[in-house]
């Protein structure tokens, strides 16, 4: 039993945090926005350059060789920054194929993920998306990330047979189209329209290895927003310690600080079961492993609310402006509960999937 | 006891669902449904129509336009208008300076202002609050010196309210600094195409611009723009104030939310159930959140129709607290009833006019903005904490 | 609109808040629970006298003409007092009887209603109690009220053809075999077995006006529990008010403040709630008037959980005390949450019968 | 990170397990599970085992009989044994006299109190609180007065658990007047059957004898039972409150609720889902406490895991907060899991063995009982309201 973390650990939190700090100010974060990428590319390339996608990559297949631990360190050191790059969803694109296909592994950050279609809610059943006799896929995915560099985008879809299969296809090629969007918290994504798209068939997953892969993804994005609920918290905790109302710092006053004080307490709560769920992601498979990602994504959804709408509530005026950096912290909590299954979702399959 | 509406009442009503379903513009009820933002035109449209209706200013004495709506009336009114998806009414005119001038202002300024606020020639602004003092209004520090027969104003107001729209402001300006904070405070009325003026936009958290920054340098104010007495501003604000409080819990608001609630988890398809509004644990959160409304409902009810219950100021707080509460958590529960096209930032794109299909279904766009925007009613007005602090005064007291 | 009360029912209220000071304040109350009987038949005859269990009835049939507002106003008026006599027990058999049986309306409050069998639940379908050929009742019920001076109890049972009926029976029958015991508040209550005692059907009433009766019997309850808020509200605020701690009173903490306004929104709320339901009863039947008790008793029941519990908190060590005021307010109210349906059971009915 | 536990601590818990199966008492622990209520001579017996056993006073200096268990071996012995429904270990004598008089005592009061806190020969209470210094011990008002070899001690102490059973009894008591509160105050050791000492019961909400007053006059204490130096009690009683941490969560007995509530809950039956556990509202109130639970297990195992942690407020007083919020949402949903059987008195019956057939389930019995006593863990050992203002002090110093 030992919550530190390993050498490796460590230099990987100090790698990714000096990185978030050098790199990801939120005002630097806002210049970035601002670009007709929706991000900066420059900066999208050092990120590159830290590796992260290849975390959970076995060594010898030229990764660093760490677990589900390692990905909650880099979830949660990324949280702060708010960090505009799909760092989680190239890991997940690594994990999702076994790490066998070698041009993924090469250049897993170049690789999207497009498992989610319209009117599907969060269901990652493919129903629209299908693969002809000849290997080309057509139909439409939405809520894809889509920052520039990307190259492929590994799409679920359904084969001749009915059979659900991931699918690697270029985004380049000419039967793809484009919608692009800012998410609410600003992040590039994209709905992609496929018309006979040539697509390469990844041998061996099929939609339980899909939907291992993203309760995986499920529970980085956990460690994530456990990383901006902590940023959120000390926020709110500075601005009640400066800000003085009636002559006094808005800190002396008891009822606020009880709120900061429960708020506080969701945060270790939720940090608590972003480790547990990390545990379980390292030790479980098939319903004990999704179980656990909706459990987390369950407890720490709620948490993201309570810390969302309580660190906007304690900064009063200020909390609603835009430029003020709490409501980016706000609002990527509450994108983040919109996404991938929210609270509602999840405690539903906690209850379907009862031990 | 009697819970039923009297056959006038009931007349009434009608003659709004006629007003609204004819007299307001189809297209600005239809955005404001989705949650969509309303253009200015659009919004001093809405009160035209009501002019011409001669109900612009119900609530105002008769010599100025009023009607005598009773508080039920007016209550029945802004029901019959939120669920037909009518704007809301801006109330810095009717509702806060109007009644102001009436009890407080000179013929003089009542004559020039008050027609002109019920046919909305001029669009009005409030400048109370303060970067430094929201809730501490008494701690304001934008001040007006008197310099013959004018003041000259320097300050800085903000969180001021469709500033960009406005053709005047009313402000709280300090005019005696040596005084405890609260009684050197005037009430003055302000061209905003007076020079010295800067409106700065403030965005807000739904990527809107709703509310402004106003700076003042050497503002110039004829002295005849000072209502009632110099140094009396504290007393009117309160008054006015306490003018606010009809409609504060916005049950005609929520109803319409729950309704607009109820048909998109009805439209919306889960994997399990069907539609989500036949999932179990929605379906629980959708009938708390109806259940506490109907409560709130008839508290709103026994404030209006008990002049006693309107004297007590646990209930104006507690209509205000649990009023935001209420449109608050549905404006949550409908955005995740729309689920993840959410969490698109599309109203951009839909309001630009962008030749694409839609992102998901009209009634998405909107979901998020309008959650984002709610968070202001538990700040904005007397935040939440500040009522509680209010109705703890008054129960302890007793 | 009006919530003003009529003269009629402010002398109601007025009788019967009257009767609570003078004969049910808490001290009084301790000494009525001590007796064998469990209560004060004294008290009781005296509480009989006010003839409350006739208020719903028409006047031409000697009751008092009122309407589901005067029961409203009877509750709420007996909470402060935690009466330990089933008066809306009694009014609900005069309702569920139609007002048609002369025995009855004239001896209301001799009356008790046996509706519940062990297992069952909160469910009002009869399941082992049963009426043979020869008009003789079998089978047990549960949580019976049961003080002194009840002659008769109205109990729910299927007939030989299945279906449900309620029937009047003596409680000195050979038959009846009573086990008493008190409930968590105090008051006196029994199981019954019965052995082919003989029964008389109450024409006209089956399961549909049993559930209706019973519906009314839950909104009834509902203006008790709010009765029961307000004073348990009042206690509290007057305990912050004088107790001291740290030098200070106990309300001039703002946390404390904050919780004490939180509970009397709480107790608004229900206040409120009890007064719909109570004009819905009034004007509704079938599944209307059952969804509007469920609305009610689903509400006010979580506002009386909410209520129990801060009201002990904010006492501190005193609000554990069995002999402290506060505690009786409690155990009441989570008595009241306990029986004839609790928050799960209504708010599940609010669904189904989703208008 | 590595959350798994090592080959000595899964042995460690197997002869746990093998202790509570064959050497606790299978009735006592069937009351505990019941949530009946234990005689002093049954909870004597399960400390008599435990000394047996050698496991008596595990965390005390080796020199005294401890063994160096670690927090986490703490802690798998309290789940095992809340699992197995073994009665709460009695904190007055092993966790809080004993730590106090080796660090504070003399080698005559170790040698003569340690040995039978140990063997249980001395059941020891704690008077600390007193009317009117619940939260704020630092104000308490019992005096000591210096009367040549003795102490005479006059005052009043409240909330005393089991007072009734115990043979002596640690009390703070006011020394000097004249100082700061905190600085005139003592720690004294007691014996119950000196003359002038009165025990009255107070009567918790769940109708059972578990705290007392007790009455001190003119109660003449031998000078040689002042532990450590005069006027330094407070510190001792810091000391003595910051050993308390250990098992603040309650962890295992939670777990042990929520098995009893998935076990209840599969076994009564509803009209609609058939087994209460699938109706989708209550499994959801389940889920969320099984998860609230999940995380508050982690959160302790951080902190008995981390010095550093376990140095930080702001853990001690989570881990009181939630334990004891999430201990009495377990016994509320039990109690509501259990249904109307749960709302008759039937405690008293069961235990004075009435001969009549049995109300309700076997399970039935305890549950109101226990959700009412367990109100008292939010409120007695510092409340949350404490706690909360303890972990607001230490974050905003930081």
């Amino acid at each position: 039993m030992d919550f530190g973390l390993s050498d490796d650990q460590r230099l990987l939190q100090e790698t990714v945090s000096r990185f978030v700090a050098d790199r990801y100010a939120l005002d630097q974060r806002k210049g970035y926005l601002a670009n007709a990428a929706g991000h900066d590319p420059a900066v999208a390339a050092e990120l590159d350059d830290l590796g992260l996608s290849l975390v959970q990559v076995p060594e010898d297949l030229g990764g660093l060789g760490g677990d589900a631990f390692d990905a909650l360190v880099v979830g949660e050191a990324l949280g702060p920054g708010l960090v505009l790059e799909p760092v989680l969803d190239a890991m997940t694109a690594v994990c999702a194929l076994g790490q066998g296909v070698p041009d993924v592994v090469e250049a897993a950050s170049a690789h999207t993920l497009a498992l989610f279609e319209r009117g599907q809610r969060h269901s990652l059943k493919p129903v629209g998306c299908r693969v002809d006799g000849q290997g080309h896929l057509s139909g439409e995915k939405t809520l894809v990330a889509n920052v520039a560099g990307l190259t492929h985008a590994l799409v679920s879809a359904l084969d001749e047979a009915g059979a659900v299969g991931l699918y690697r296809v270029a985004l380049d090629d000419d039967g793809v189209t484009r919608f692009d969007y800012p998410l609410q918290d600003g992040r590039p994504f994209t709905d992609l329209r496929l018309e006979a798209v040539p697509a390469s068939r990844i041998e061996g997953i099929g939609f339980a290895e899909i939907e291992a892969a993203n309760a995986r993804r499920v529970i980085a994005e956990c460690a994530m927003a456990v990383g901006i609920m902590q940023a959120a918290a000390e926020m709110t905790r500075e601005y009640l310690s400066v800000r003085k109302q009636f002559g006094r710092p808005l800190a002396a006053f008891q009822a606020l600080q009880f709120r900061l004080v429960d708020m506080n307490m969701e945060v270790q709560d939720a940090r608590s079961m972003a480790i547990w769920a990390a545990n379980q992601a390292n030790l479980q498979s098939g319903d004990a492993l999704l179980r656990a990602a909706s459990m987390a994504k369950a407890k720490i959804g709620r948490a993201a609310t309570l810390v969302a709408e309580e660190s906007i509530q304690l900064h009063g005026g200020m909390g609603m402006t835009l430029d003020y950096g709490i409501g980016a912290y706000a609002k990527s909590l509450t994108t983040f509960n919109l996404l991938n299954g929210d609270v509602g979702f999840h405690t539903a399959r906690v209850i379907r999937l009862a031990a | 006891m009697d819970l039923t509406f009297s056959s006038e009442d009931l007349k009434f009503r009608d003659e709004v669902v006629a007003f609204c379903e004819t007299q307001v513009d189809r297209e600005t009820r239809e955005k404001t449904r989705l949650g969509h933002r309303l253009t200015k035109g659009e919004i001093v449209d809405y009160h035209r129509a009501l002019y011409a209706r001669g109900w612009a200013v119900p609530n105002w004495a008769p010599e100025w336009g009023g009607l005598g709506w009773s508080a039920l009336r007016n209550q029945i009114f802004e029901e019959v208008a939120a669920a037909h998806h009518c704007p809301r009414r801006l109330a810095f005119g009717v509702s806060m300076v109007g009644p102001v001038l009436q009890a407080f202002g000179s013929r003089e300024q009542q004559e020039r202002y008050l027609p002109r606020i019920a046919s909305i020639e001029d669009w009005w602004c409030q400048g109370f609050s303060e970067p430094g003092s929201g809730s501490d209004l008494a701690s304001l520090k934008t001040s007006a010196v008197r310099d013959g027969d004018e003041w000259v104003l320097n300050g800085h107001k903000t969180w001021t309210t469709y500033a960009q729209h406005a053709d005047k402001m009313f402000i709280l300006t300090r005019t005696d600094s040596e005084c405890k904070p609260q009684k050197g405070i005037s009430f003055m009325l302000l061209d905003m195409d007076t020079p010295g003026i800067e409106v700065k936009p403030i965005v807000l958290l739904d990527n809107y611009h709703e509310v402004n920054e106003v700076f003042f340098d050497n503002v110039r104010i004829p002295a005849e723009n000072l209502v009632g007495e110099e140094n009396k501003g504290w007393d009117y604000a309160k008054f006015l104030l306490a003018h606010e409080r009809f409609g504060i819990a916005q049950i005609g608001a929520a109803r319409e939310q729950l309704n607009r609630l109820k048909a998109i988890a009805g439209m919306e398809q889960t994997e399990g159930d069907g539609a989500l509004i036949n999932d179990p644990l929605f379906a629980q959160q959708v009938a708390e959140l109806e259940m506490d409304l109907t409560a709130l409902d008839i508290t709103n009810l026994r404030v209006l129709a008990d002049p006693a219950n309107q004297a007590d100021l646990t209930f104006a707080g507690m209509l205000k607290i649990r009023g935001s509460d209420l449109n608050q958590r549905l404006s949550r529960l409908i955005m995740e009833a729309v689920g993840p096209a959410a969490a698109v930032e599309q109203q951009g794109l839909v309001l630009h006019g962008r030749n694409e299909p839609p992102l998901g279904p009209d009634y998405a766009a909107g979901a998020a903005p309008t959650y984002l925007n709610m968070r202001k009613v538990s700040i904005f007005g007397g935040s939440n904490e500040i009522q509680r602090t209010i109705i703890a005064k008054a129960m302890l007291s007793a």
